[in-house]
């Protein structure tokens, strides 16, 4: 008697399934009844190591460009001078800062939020906090500047490390004149080291992955 | 005579407004329900205060409310939403549409029987009216479909037709046995002969019409409500039969194409549609506006009447929202088959049960 | 069957002029590899109908036809798997790049269709007699295949921006 | 002349902004009235060139974008792509991570089948089963999100290692979690798969055939539904999976054919099971000492050269993991190929929708549990 089984069958599974339903029902008006909650009023708390937003302590980072190289989107735009010795302060966990940051910024609308950045990082001052409310109305506000130079800063700090090169340069040159005629040649290459700061920083950064690193 | 036309004029009145009321209601029920079934909150936020002040201009979002408005603000927004028409839609089609499902709905609203004097176009074929008029709300789903130009209304219109026309058949002949107990059409006289107890309801048998011996018709009369009530939900496309507008298949059915207040039309046809639905299920078994107890009858608090009768609606809407919420779909040829080899058998057994009944036992 | 005894069974039936070597792990250069066997690109049909229905063979999985871009040559890659015999074996069919055909295995295994119309698609190696020979990933419209190491990616592409220009002066230009 | 009075087809198009495809995926259905008598799908929609990319990334740059591939089991790609390339660099994970790796990759197995089986039901119709698995997948992601720091793309599982440690008491969240769950999946089966009209919408349609599964490519959950007892965490086992006890759910045609859509629903709600009784195992013989970042290779410039298939079971089938190295200095792969299951499995589509309803297509595909994502690439 399959036609009055598929009956009976209908009959008794509806059932059992209007069962199920009824009680969720009922047991919406327990406490834990109800699983979502009302959001802005009452929030699940993040875990600690949530992965939301990228931070940097700017005082703590010393411009070594291991975050910017391990970003598999090249999120990360750095951009550094040389600093005069002695003029910064050392980092939280003692090491010494070479470099001003004149451009820190971080492209928060192509993070993919994988953290990679956070682990190389020897001064720990990158981190990625739990702080999800970073909405933002124009897509040119998720460019997070983390540097803390005013543009004229920067400019200043700009002109200002020219004159310096200028003047070691100039040093060196009255140097190499008083000097001896062998050191002709290294006088030259000095120059041309001066005329490009980048190549100077990726010095500095090869000083820094030098250094015994405290993570991992 | 005076009196009545007052009465008369009042529930027409009271009509037109029931009809957006009732839909709006469902509308905030149903998203209740299936949230609580489903361990969710639904709407919260829109509490007619801060519906107020959103219309003002001032923001305001407090804790504790529970959305009571929320359904009336949808229906603000979608007012204000851009009445899109298709480029190759057949415009006075597309246009017409919704007012003829609407139409439909809000003409069998006008039949119903809410109380004695309740009654804004008492008729005395009010039963085949209505199962007249709301069947004319298939042609304008039709027409919906047909003039949006897409293939999915088409299907889903198609769709709606063949199942609106298969199960008119179990739908009218398990009323008929109800007509058949109490001799007439007219809705107000068929609740009338059901005051009293509430086993004198035609859901308990035949028992205000032939005493204790009607109570062999109990079995037949629980048949004959729930293929009523399981065609009526074919007819009002709800789940387990929304084929016609099933949003995994046809993204939206026949009415894909309806944008704004268009569309706002057809949600509350629809949910216009089941109130009809189950208040003439209520009408014909359960009693209409009588409440089972003589005592609380004849107590003639003013008002309490439509009361009892819209509450056992939403009772049995309630039902139709678990129903909904707990079901899967069927397929086509799983509804068809369904109405052809299960209900209308099964309708045609009850149906010569009563007329042995009636011949033989009266 | 072990990789040394497949070899020989193919080079038995098929002869040294389809079934060109064996490489093992630590041999032609690999330091890692699974074991695999070179072939004539054409022959391939009849080999994957053979190394299907054959019974000790019985290859009846084929888990993944790869294009690999061998800058002088294009190259297909079968990985294919016995789920009865438990036994597994790499076929790699090397094709010219001016004129790169390989025969087609999709009436062989279902999947091979998808897998080779992937590879057409990405690298322009051609399936001779495949069923539906379209590109399957991209447009029809497409110019030039994707993954061969000498594709330059197009600016324009029906008159819309495919390939952002990256912001000027920052980092990221420096890939 | 004569003419033959012809009725038309109507090729509809389904897809790519269509609820029930899954993504974007684009379907052209040429019908008869309700009958699909064609079904040609259009892929490429979510296609990102992920191979591309590979070829310009170091080694572990690769993993986040792995994540994104199959978005419903990122811990499960993270995984096929580490021991492809831990195959070819020769490493040896501690166990302590290999622990963590089952016990994360099952949980983020649960988690997928929940939206299989959940997904399944909505196409069916049923919407209240959904909602009510999503709770737990919820407070899975809750665990995976405490454990790794993101709820969906996780970056967690590394070359030669996992990115963070978990605490002790993230094991007890877990084994409470696994007690939860039990009652509330058979809450979900119980409402779901027995139903009479889901029942009749599933069982004896979309039927696979053991032959055709095997020769189409459909591997996990899909190939054991038409009956086929093949599971690479037991026939050909990687990571620690040789130590735990658990079974294989296969296909048995109990309600309608063996291989039908009903068969494939029911492996995957069966397989949950399992995949808890696997945690609960792993729970048991973890020991939290020891290094995580032991084995994990500080730069890729000395990679050997070689080319490594490895493949592994994520929630859709065998993933394959196709890599080629130039050795020497290069830190990045020559070339990457994934071989998903979901894009193999989809193959079949073309073959099993003739002739079937339009609802059936829908049904196919929904229990043939494809994400877009690992589709396109």
């Amino acid at each position: 008697m399959s036609y009055f089984g598929n009956i009976s069958k209908a009959f008794s599974t509806i059932a059992t399934g209007m069962k199920i339903t009824f009680r969720h029902f009922k047991n919406a008006r327990k406490p834990d009844g109800i699983f979502t909650t009302q959001y802005p009023h009452k929030a699940v708390p993040l875990p600690k190591f949530s992965r939301q937003q990228l931070h940097n302590r700017i005082e703590d980072c010393i411009g070594c460009m291991k975050c910017a190289n391990a970003c598999p989107v090249s999120c990360i735009y750095i951009e550094t001078v040389k600093a005069p010795a002695g003029t910064l302060s050392d980092t939280s966990n003692g090491q010494k800062r070479r470099l001003y940051l004149t451009r820190y910024d971080i492209d928060m609308a192509k993070c993919m939020f994988c953290a990679l950045c956070t682990y190389p990082c020897p001064t720990e001052c990158i981190t990625i906090n739990s702080d999800f409310n970073f909405i933002k109305f124009e897509r040119k506000d998720l460019l997070y500047k983390f540097s803390d130079y005013s543009p004229e800063q920067v400019e200043q700090i700009k002109q200002e490390a020219k004159l310096r090169e200028q003047q070691e340069a100039a040093e060196k040159i009255a140097k190499a004149k008083a000097a001896a005629e062998a050191k002709l040649k290294a006088e030259t290459e000095a120059k041309a080291k001066a005329e490009v700061p980048q190549v100077e920083a990726k010095t500095e950064e090869v000083k820094a992955e030098q250094k015994p690193e405290t993570k991992e | 005579m005076d009196n009545i036309l007052v009465w008369t004029m009042i529930s027409i009145l009271v009509m037109v407004g029931l009809v957006s009321v009732v839909g709006i209601i469902s509308i905030y029920l149903e998203r209740k329900v299936s949230a609580f079934m489903q361990d969710r909150l639904g709407p919260m936020e829109v509490g007619f205060g801060s519906l107020a002040n959103a219309i003002i201009g001032k923001k305001t979002f407090k804790e504790g409310r529970i959305g009571l408005a929320q359904s009336l603000a949808d229906g603000l927004k979608l007012l204000q939403k851009e009445d899109i028409v298709p480029k190759g839609a057949d415009v006075f089609l597309f246009k017409l549409a919704p007012m003829i499902v609407f139409g439909g709905t809000f003409a069998a609203f006008a039949a119903l029987p809410l109380a004695e004097y309740f009654v804004p176009a008492d008729i005395n074929i009010g039963l085949f009216y209505i199962l007249a008029i709301s069947s004319f709300g298939v042609t304008g789903i039709l027409m919906a479909g047909w003039a949006s130009n897409n293939k999915w209304g088409l299907l889903g219109a198609l769709r709606s037709t063949a199942q609106m026309v298969s199960y008119e058949i179990p739908i009218g002949v398990s009323l008929i046995s109800i007509v058949m107990i109490c001799g007439t059409l007219s809705l107000k006289e068929m609740v009338l002969a059901q005051s009293g107890w509430f086993w004198n309801w035609h859901l308990f048998g035949a028992i205000s019409h032939n005493g204790a011996i009607g109570i062999v018709l109990l079995p037949v009369m629980f048949i004959n409500f729930l293929i009523y009530f399981t065609c009526s939900l074919a007819e009002t496309n709800r789940a387990p039969f929304d084929i016609p507008e099933a949003e995994s298949e046809l993204v939206a059915g026949y009415h894909t194409e309806y944008t704004g207040m268009r569309f706002a039309i057809f949600f509350l046809a629809e949910y216009g549609a089941i109130f009809v639905g189950n208040a003439i299920a209520v009408t014909l078994f359960l009693g209409g506006w009588n409440s089972g107890i003589p005592m609380l009858d004849e107590a003639n608090i003013p008002g309490i009447a439509p009361l009892i009768f819209i509450t056992k609606v939403f009772v049995l809407i309630f039902v139709v929202m678990w129903v909904r919420w707990t079901l899967p779909r069927l397929r086509v040829d799983q509804l068809m088959n369904l109405c052809w080899k299960y209900l209308i058998p099964f309708t045609l057994f009850t149906f010569f049960y009563v007329t042995i009944y009636k011949v033989f036992l009266t | 069957m072990t990789p040394e005894e497949i070899f020989d069974k193919l080079k038995e039936k098929f002869g040294e002029g389809k079934i060109l070597r064996l490489t093992l792990p630590s041999q032609n250069g690999f330091d890692v590899c699974d074991p695999f066997i070179d072939v004539e690109p054409l022959a391939m049909t009849e080999l994957a109908d053979f190394l299907k229905h054959d019974k000790d063979l019985a290859f009846d999985q084929c888990c993944c036809i790869s294009g690999v871009d061998l800058k002088d040559d294009l190259q297909v890659v079968y990985h294919l798997f016995s789920m009865s015999k438990l036994h597994k074996i790499c076929i790699k069919a090397t094709a010219k790049r001016d004129n790169p055909i390989v025969g087609t295995t999709a009436h062989t295994w279902g999947v091979a269709n998808w897998l080779e119309r992937e590879t057409w698609d990405m690298f322009g190696i051609k399936f001779k007699d495949h069923p539906d020979h379209r590109r399957i990933l991209l447009e029809e419209d497409w110019e030039g295949f994707p993954l061969r190491k000498d594709y330059k990616f197009p600016r324009f592409w029906r008159g819309m921006e495919v390939t952002p220009e990256e912001e000027e002066g920052t980092y990221g230009t420096q890939d | 002349m004569e003419h033959k009075i012809e009725t038309d087809f109507m090729i509809i198009n389904m897809g790519p902004q269509h609820p029930s495809t899954h993504g974007v995926l684009r379907l052209e259905l040429k019908t008869d009235g309700e009958i699909v008598m064609a079904c040609r799908p259009f892929l490429g929609y979510l296609h990102r060139c992920f191979e591309k990319h590979c070829e310009s990334l170091d080694y572990l740059k690769i993993i986040p974008f792995t994540d994104r591939m199959d978005y419903l089991a990122s811990m499960n790609n993270n995984w096929a792509f580490c021991i492809a390339i831990e195959k070819l660099m020769g490493i040896k994970v501690s166990e302590k991570c290999e622990y963590l790796r089952v016990i994360v990759g099952e949980l983020n197995r649960i988690a997928s089948h929940i939206i299989a089986f959940g997904t399944f039901g909505l196409d069916i119709g049923a919407f209240t089963p959904f909602l009510l698995a999503f709770i737990q997948r919820e407070k899975i992601f809750d665990l995976l999100e405490e454990a790794s720091g993101a709820r969906m793309l996780y970056n967690y599982i590394w070359v030669g290692g996992v990115a963070r440690d978990v605490d002790g008491d993230w094991l007890k969240k877990t084994k409470k979690f696994c007690q939860e769950f039990k009652p509330a999946l058979d809450e979900v089966d119980e409402l779901l798969s027995l139903n009479k009209i889901f029942v009749e919408r599933t069982a004896n349609v979309g039927v696979v055939t053991k032959e055709m599964a095997i020769s189409y490519g459909f591997t996990g959950p899909n190939l054991r539904g038409s009956g086929v007892n093949w599971d690479l965490r037991k026939n050909e086992p990687y990571s620690l999976y040789t130590k735990f006890d658990f079974n294989i759910p296969v296909g048995a045609g109990e309600q309608g054919q063996v291989g039908d859509c009903w068969d494939r629903y029911i492996i995957r709600i069966r397989e949950c099971r399992e995949s808890i009784k696997i945690i609960e195992q792993a729970l048991e013989g973890i020991s939290l000492e020891g290094d995580i970042y032991e084995t994990v290779p500080k730069n890729f410039n000395k990679m050997p050269k070689g080319e490594v298939y490895a493949r592994s079971e994520t929630p859709r089938g065998e993933m394959g993991i196709y890599v080629v190295s130039e050795g020497g200095k290069a830190p990045v792969p020559y070339r990457v190929k994934v071989r998903s299951p979901a894009f193999c499995s989809l193959s079949i589509l073309e073959e099993i929708c003739k002739g079937v309803m339009i609802s059936d297509v829908i049904a196919i595909l929904g229990s043939v549990d494809i994400v877009l994502g690992e589709v396109d690439r």
